[in-house]
């Protein structure tokens, strides 16, 4: 884990300690670095100017840039992600915020088709950061709640990445910013407030393309990505207690991804459990069972196992969506079948 | 289109209703009752109540969150809208979904999706239904400022011209989305002016006047059911509290609040009412007071009301699966 | 095989033998004997009428049906799926036209927000059909070739199908038109008119959610779908000739997929190939692969080997969409080492 | 804005070449060697031509697959185009996309996707980069009668009237869209009213009048340039071919393709040449036979271009990988 460990897992926000930067200060702070450091870069989305954001990822930033490059849109995500996209082709480097990520299905064809396939077409790349809160857990409905990442990972051209800590979404808003492709950044509602960390005085990035292993462990691997991160290595303190050893890797770059970390540890531990939030078919797991089955196949001993939500809308009512989310308890479950198969 | 004496009453009685559900609403939001956001139309009452009222039974509504006087209009209960606020097993979605977020086209209502526009096409396909099963029905839906700016706006008001359905959209400019003021949203001048793209009439009304706006709505649900097709309303109001409970509409100039706080629709409509000899003084007292009563035993049901069980989360996702072999019925052409 | 076995690889059309029907010609008649049983179906789409639609799908149909029936469009995706959406919940049976399939990310929203999640919301269901041609083979190009049925198996609350032989193409619109769900229905533009067998002359349906073995063989088995059934059939030929022995498996239905007719072939072959079209990362076959490594572990004998088109764009020139595009010979040389292993 | 009798000429000789380049194309798709469809200009040459040649240089367009008149202004060549629809290495795109996919904004071209409307808010894009840059460059793009019933056409020019972008939308109404006329696109009576929704100015022009054409886009382009936000121009013509080569149009009046081939926009502006004694006869045929010339050398030397080898399918996904430490080089603030 890099920094100090966070905190995770209380319902409220509790205030950053001194020297503290939460997850959504984080990404703001990686925001304002690039636009001081590169007057190409500029923030388009609805409200994200003189609100400050429906998060206020972009608070203040209006005030010190200025409204050229911060600009507050109308309600389009297509022309928000097309004008992105134009502006990248002249060597900008726009930064789209979606209101709630998804939202992201308004742009869904200008993403996919034009941002995706341009460099491929003729060699015009498109520089471009769409950003966004992914992610249930405050009961924001069927709308306000969704983790879309999976179709954008089934896409050529695009590249998706998915902090869990406020290290990494500092360090990856940058590496987005500085990429020449496409880059889907998808930030997790669920952490905004409620995880924090000291961070280096001086800049860095998070390369995109590299997972980390939180947590080392003999006895089996959870790949996970985003707010389940925290999931994982809440059951992993519990499974240590069983004596249960659990490896936890979070991908980080979820497309394209960092297939020789999850392989390294899988080849180590020799089982897998593949967690997310996200639905369960043609998610994110599915592609990490299709990798390791065909790459490290001599490697497994048990079943890939598959801890996600499961194929549905995501529920409102509380005791829905508590139903519905993946936690620490239900890995734990799969963790001590697995463990014991 | 003369509207009698009950039905003016009729009017007063739901703008009215629309407010002290939505009251009630908040003081649950305080008491940490409400799920998730709370949406107001304060000041907008006159527009859904009017609008809505327009229409005849088995016409089809697709109102959008603020619209809390359009579903009350269909006949919804205060109990129905207050269990959706409050995430309850026995709210019109189960605790699937949240807010105005329900409907039953056996209701008249379809539901919104929160994607703004989205409701258009959808409501052009209400209507298009409705012209081939010979329903004679009108469908209508409403938008806001901000929502005009969607291309599903663009693609469903289009696509019902073009086919001459008998829709009626309203468009609400409140003056902000979200933070967004109107000239950020678009440099037309108003909305109305956007009828033209699409070769329909449209009609300006002064949303906080519930009788204009009700024989603007009317003379476009005429149009619509006698196959005129289309009509785009703009109905010009303001969104007086902010976007959400949460938001404290920093970004919103006092002065034009304090103006448009002058022309509240409920406060108007009760002058009308008065001046004209239309009611007393106490007949409308009485109505309040009913109402009241009756929002009060609504909230006390509603919090009785229970929160859905777990299991329900997985299912509906698809219909109940048809047993093999048993025939599918389907009408047979006559 | 369900009728005769349909002729393919011939680079043009051949015209259909006495009493065999074409892929094209499959669908139109679905449609059609939907359209004379149910008053409740109708079409919409671009030039679907007095053209009878870019590849003469709905030919004819206007003039037996009426325009009221068979609804020419503006070129509205959204609007012509919104609509569809409003209509089957009204009771009606829409069918929308894609003309081609790639431009559903016109209409991504409607779809997968609208359509997929109305009933699990209020239980409001919506009985409708998107269908349209996919696939590549024809130098289409970027967006004229694309297999975007991943995304859409990623959507809870939508049934994805795609047909491979005349035969199915038939019962299977007639099915997604009867199904009180949402169907999407791929049709795979070079199967066409470059396949044809006879169909019964009684009514018959291809229940949504089974797959179908083309080919029992017992040391290996493919499980494919579309136009690749075809692909697995001839490298099953050239294989059987060197002694292996391979099983082909057609999904028919992409999503809810039909797991056990797919895990009782691969407990019996041990060993599994997953052939698709469509591009690799997050596709259909990741699903397999994570449905086989979960449930049919102990069966593997081999590592599960994806034959996939590359994570790119369909490039247009023909040495590329060559490259491009999974083939038999691709599928031999991956079953050659999977048998030896 | 009048132009010289030299420019006159080069107007003349945009639109030859654009003719014959077709003409020779037609050639190799009956020879079986272009590869996929071939999308006629005929009949259009003067609104592709008129409005690109209104742009300076600097400024960028986004072109259809019908606007080759377009990227013949802007300086690609017909071998370019040949290439392209020859599916050859050494074409605009490598072979990796088909006909008039391509451009590099360097060229000042931005190629289209297949996705109609897509273009609006990219064009949109460009032009506001274009500002940010202080590059004072107007950007211009092309839509069809049928393209404006898409979403992304109202998203993109609602946000380019919005942030007043120096941005030109030419909307060239030819009748058709593939087998679907006017009337069954949008129930407005023409295109320009579609400018009233945004606030913009709209101007209507014939379309097969070169001149005209020219006259109307340049002064979109001085207002674009001097900061007055965007136009909509909508100009009249005909599609006087198929959607593609394929299609026989079969659903097209004869009557009305009669009266449009009356019109045809290179007889009547050799006409007017010629009447205004601006060229004579002997001048334009020399023009004619020194591009008959250009493109049959074109044609051979495109002929000889080689396929892409399959490599180049898996190439050029993502942009080549900064070596890891290496500075992002970028430019500071001044
Ligand atoms: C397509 C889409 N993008 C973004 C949002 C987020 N959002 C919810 S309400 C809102 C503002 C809506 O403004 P307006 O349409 O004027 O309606 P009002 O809130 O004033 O009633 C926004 C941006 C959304 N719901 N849908
Ligand atoms: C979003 C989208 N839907 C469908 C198509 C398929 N399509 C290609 S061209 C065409 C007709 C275009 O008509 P119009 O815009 O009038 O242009 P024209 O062909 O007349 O130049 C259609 C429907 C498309 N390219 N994009
Ligand atoms: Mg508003
Ligand atoms: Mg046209």
């Amino acid at each position: 884990m890099s920094g100090a460990a966070p905190h995770l897992g209380a319902e409220g926000a509790t205030p950053a300690a001194k020297g503290q930067t939460t997850y959504v200060d984080a990404i703001r702070e990686g925001l304002r670095e690039e636009m001081a450091r590169d007057e190409r870069v500029f923030l388009l989305g609805e409200d994200i100017g003189v609100y400050g954001g429906a998060f206020k990822v972009t608070d203040g930033l209006i005030a010190e840039f200025g409204e050229e490059r911060v600009i507050d849109t109308p309600i389009s995500e297509t022309a928000i992600v097309g004008a992105a996209v134009g502006a990248a082709m002249m060597g900008m480097r726009p930064v789209a915020e979606m209101q709630f990520i998804d939202f992201i299905s308004c742009a869904f064809d200008m993403i996919t088709n034009f941002a995706a396939k341009s460099r491929y077409r003729h060699g015009v790349g498109v520089p471009l950061v769409i950003r966004g809160p992914s992610g249930g857990g405050v009961h924001g409905g069927p709308f306000h709640s969704q983790n879309p990442e999976g179709y954008f990972a089934h896409t050529p051209g695009l590249k998706v990445v998915q902090p869990a800590t406020a290290y990494d979404a500092k360090g990856l808003i940058k590496a987005a910013i500085r990429d020449d492709d496409p880059v889907l950044f998808f930030e997790h509602k669920f952490l905004y407030r409620r995880i924090k960390e000291e961070l280096p005085a001086e800049d860095y990035v998070v390369p995109i393309g590299k997972a980390a292993v939180r947590r080392a462990g003999r006895d089996l691997t959870v790949v996970t990505y985003g707010a389940m991160v925290w999931t994982a290595l809440e059951a992993a303190k519990t499974l240590e207690a069983e004596g249960i050893d659990v490896e936890v890797v979070d991908l980080r770059t979820l497309f394209p991804m960092d297939e020789n970390t999850v392989l390294e540890s899988v080849a180590k531990t020799n089982k897998a459990i593949l967690l997310h939030e996200a639905t369960r078919t043609g998610g994110i797991g599915a592609e990490i069972a299709a990798v390791l089955s065909e790459r490290c196949f001599e490697y497994l001993d048990g079943p890939l196992v598959r801890v996600t939500a499961p194929d549905t809308p995501v529920p409102y009512s509380p005791p829905l969506e508590e139903a519905f989310l993946p936690n620490a308890e239900k890995v734990c479950r799969a963790a001590r079948a697995l463990a014991a198969y | 289109m003369d509207l009698t004496r009950d039905q003016k009453l009729e009017l007063y009685r739901y703008m009215r209703l629309n407010r002290v559900v939505e009251e009630r609403l908040v003081n649950l939001y305080r008491q940490g009752k409400v799920v998730g956001g709370l949406y107001r139309s304060l000041g907008q009452e006159a527009t859904s109540v009017g609008t809505a009222y327009a229409l005849a039974k088995g016409d089809i509504v697709g109102p959008l969150i603020r619209n809390l006087g359009v579903v009350l209009v269909m006949g919804y209960t205060p109990r129905d809208v207050m269990t959706q606020y409050m995430a309850r097993a026995t709210s019109p979605s189960g605790g699937k979904d949240c807010n105005l977020h329900f409907g039953k086209p056996e209701r008249g209502v379809i539901s919104p999706i929160s994607m703004l526009g989205a409701l258009i096409p959808v409501m052009a396909g209400i209507a298009l239904a409705g012209r081939m099963q010979k329903k004679n029905l009108v469908a209508m839906t409403w938008i806001g400022d901000g929502g005009t700016s969607t291309g599903a706006f663009h693609e469903g008001l289009n696509f019902a011209a073009v086919q001459k359905l008998p829709l009626v959209v309203v468009a609400e400019n409140n003056g902000w989305a979200y933070s967004t003021p109107f000239r950020k949203q678009t440099a037309a001048p108003n909305l109305v002016s956007k009828a033209a793209a699409y070769g329909i009439p449209g009609e300006q009304v002064d949303g906080n006047d519930v009788l204009a706006v009700y024989g603007v709505a009317r003379r476009a649900v005429d149009r619509a059911r006698s196959g005129e097709g289309p009509t785009l309303i703009e109905s010009l109001t303001y969104r007086m509290k902010g976007h959400a409970e949460h938001d404290a509409q920093a970004y919103v100039p006092k002065a034009e609040l304090e103006e448009w706080r002058q022309r509240d629709p409920l406060e108007r409509y009760t002058r009308v009412l008065l001046e004209s000899a239309t009611a007393t003084a106490d007949e409308l007292a009485a109505v309040d007071r009913s109402i009241s009563e009756e929002v009060d035993r609504e909230v006390e049901s509603a919090e009785k009301a229970p929160l859905p069980s777990p299991e329900a989360a997985n299912q509906d996702v698809y219909a109940p699966r048809v047993a093999e072999g048993e025939p599918v019925v389907v009408r047979r052409r006559s």
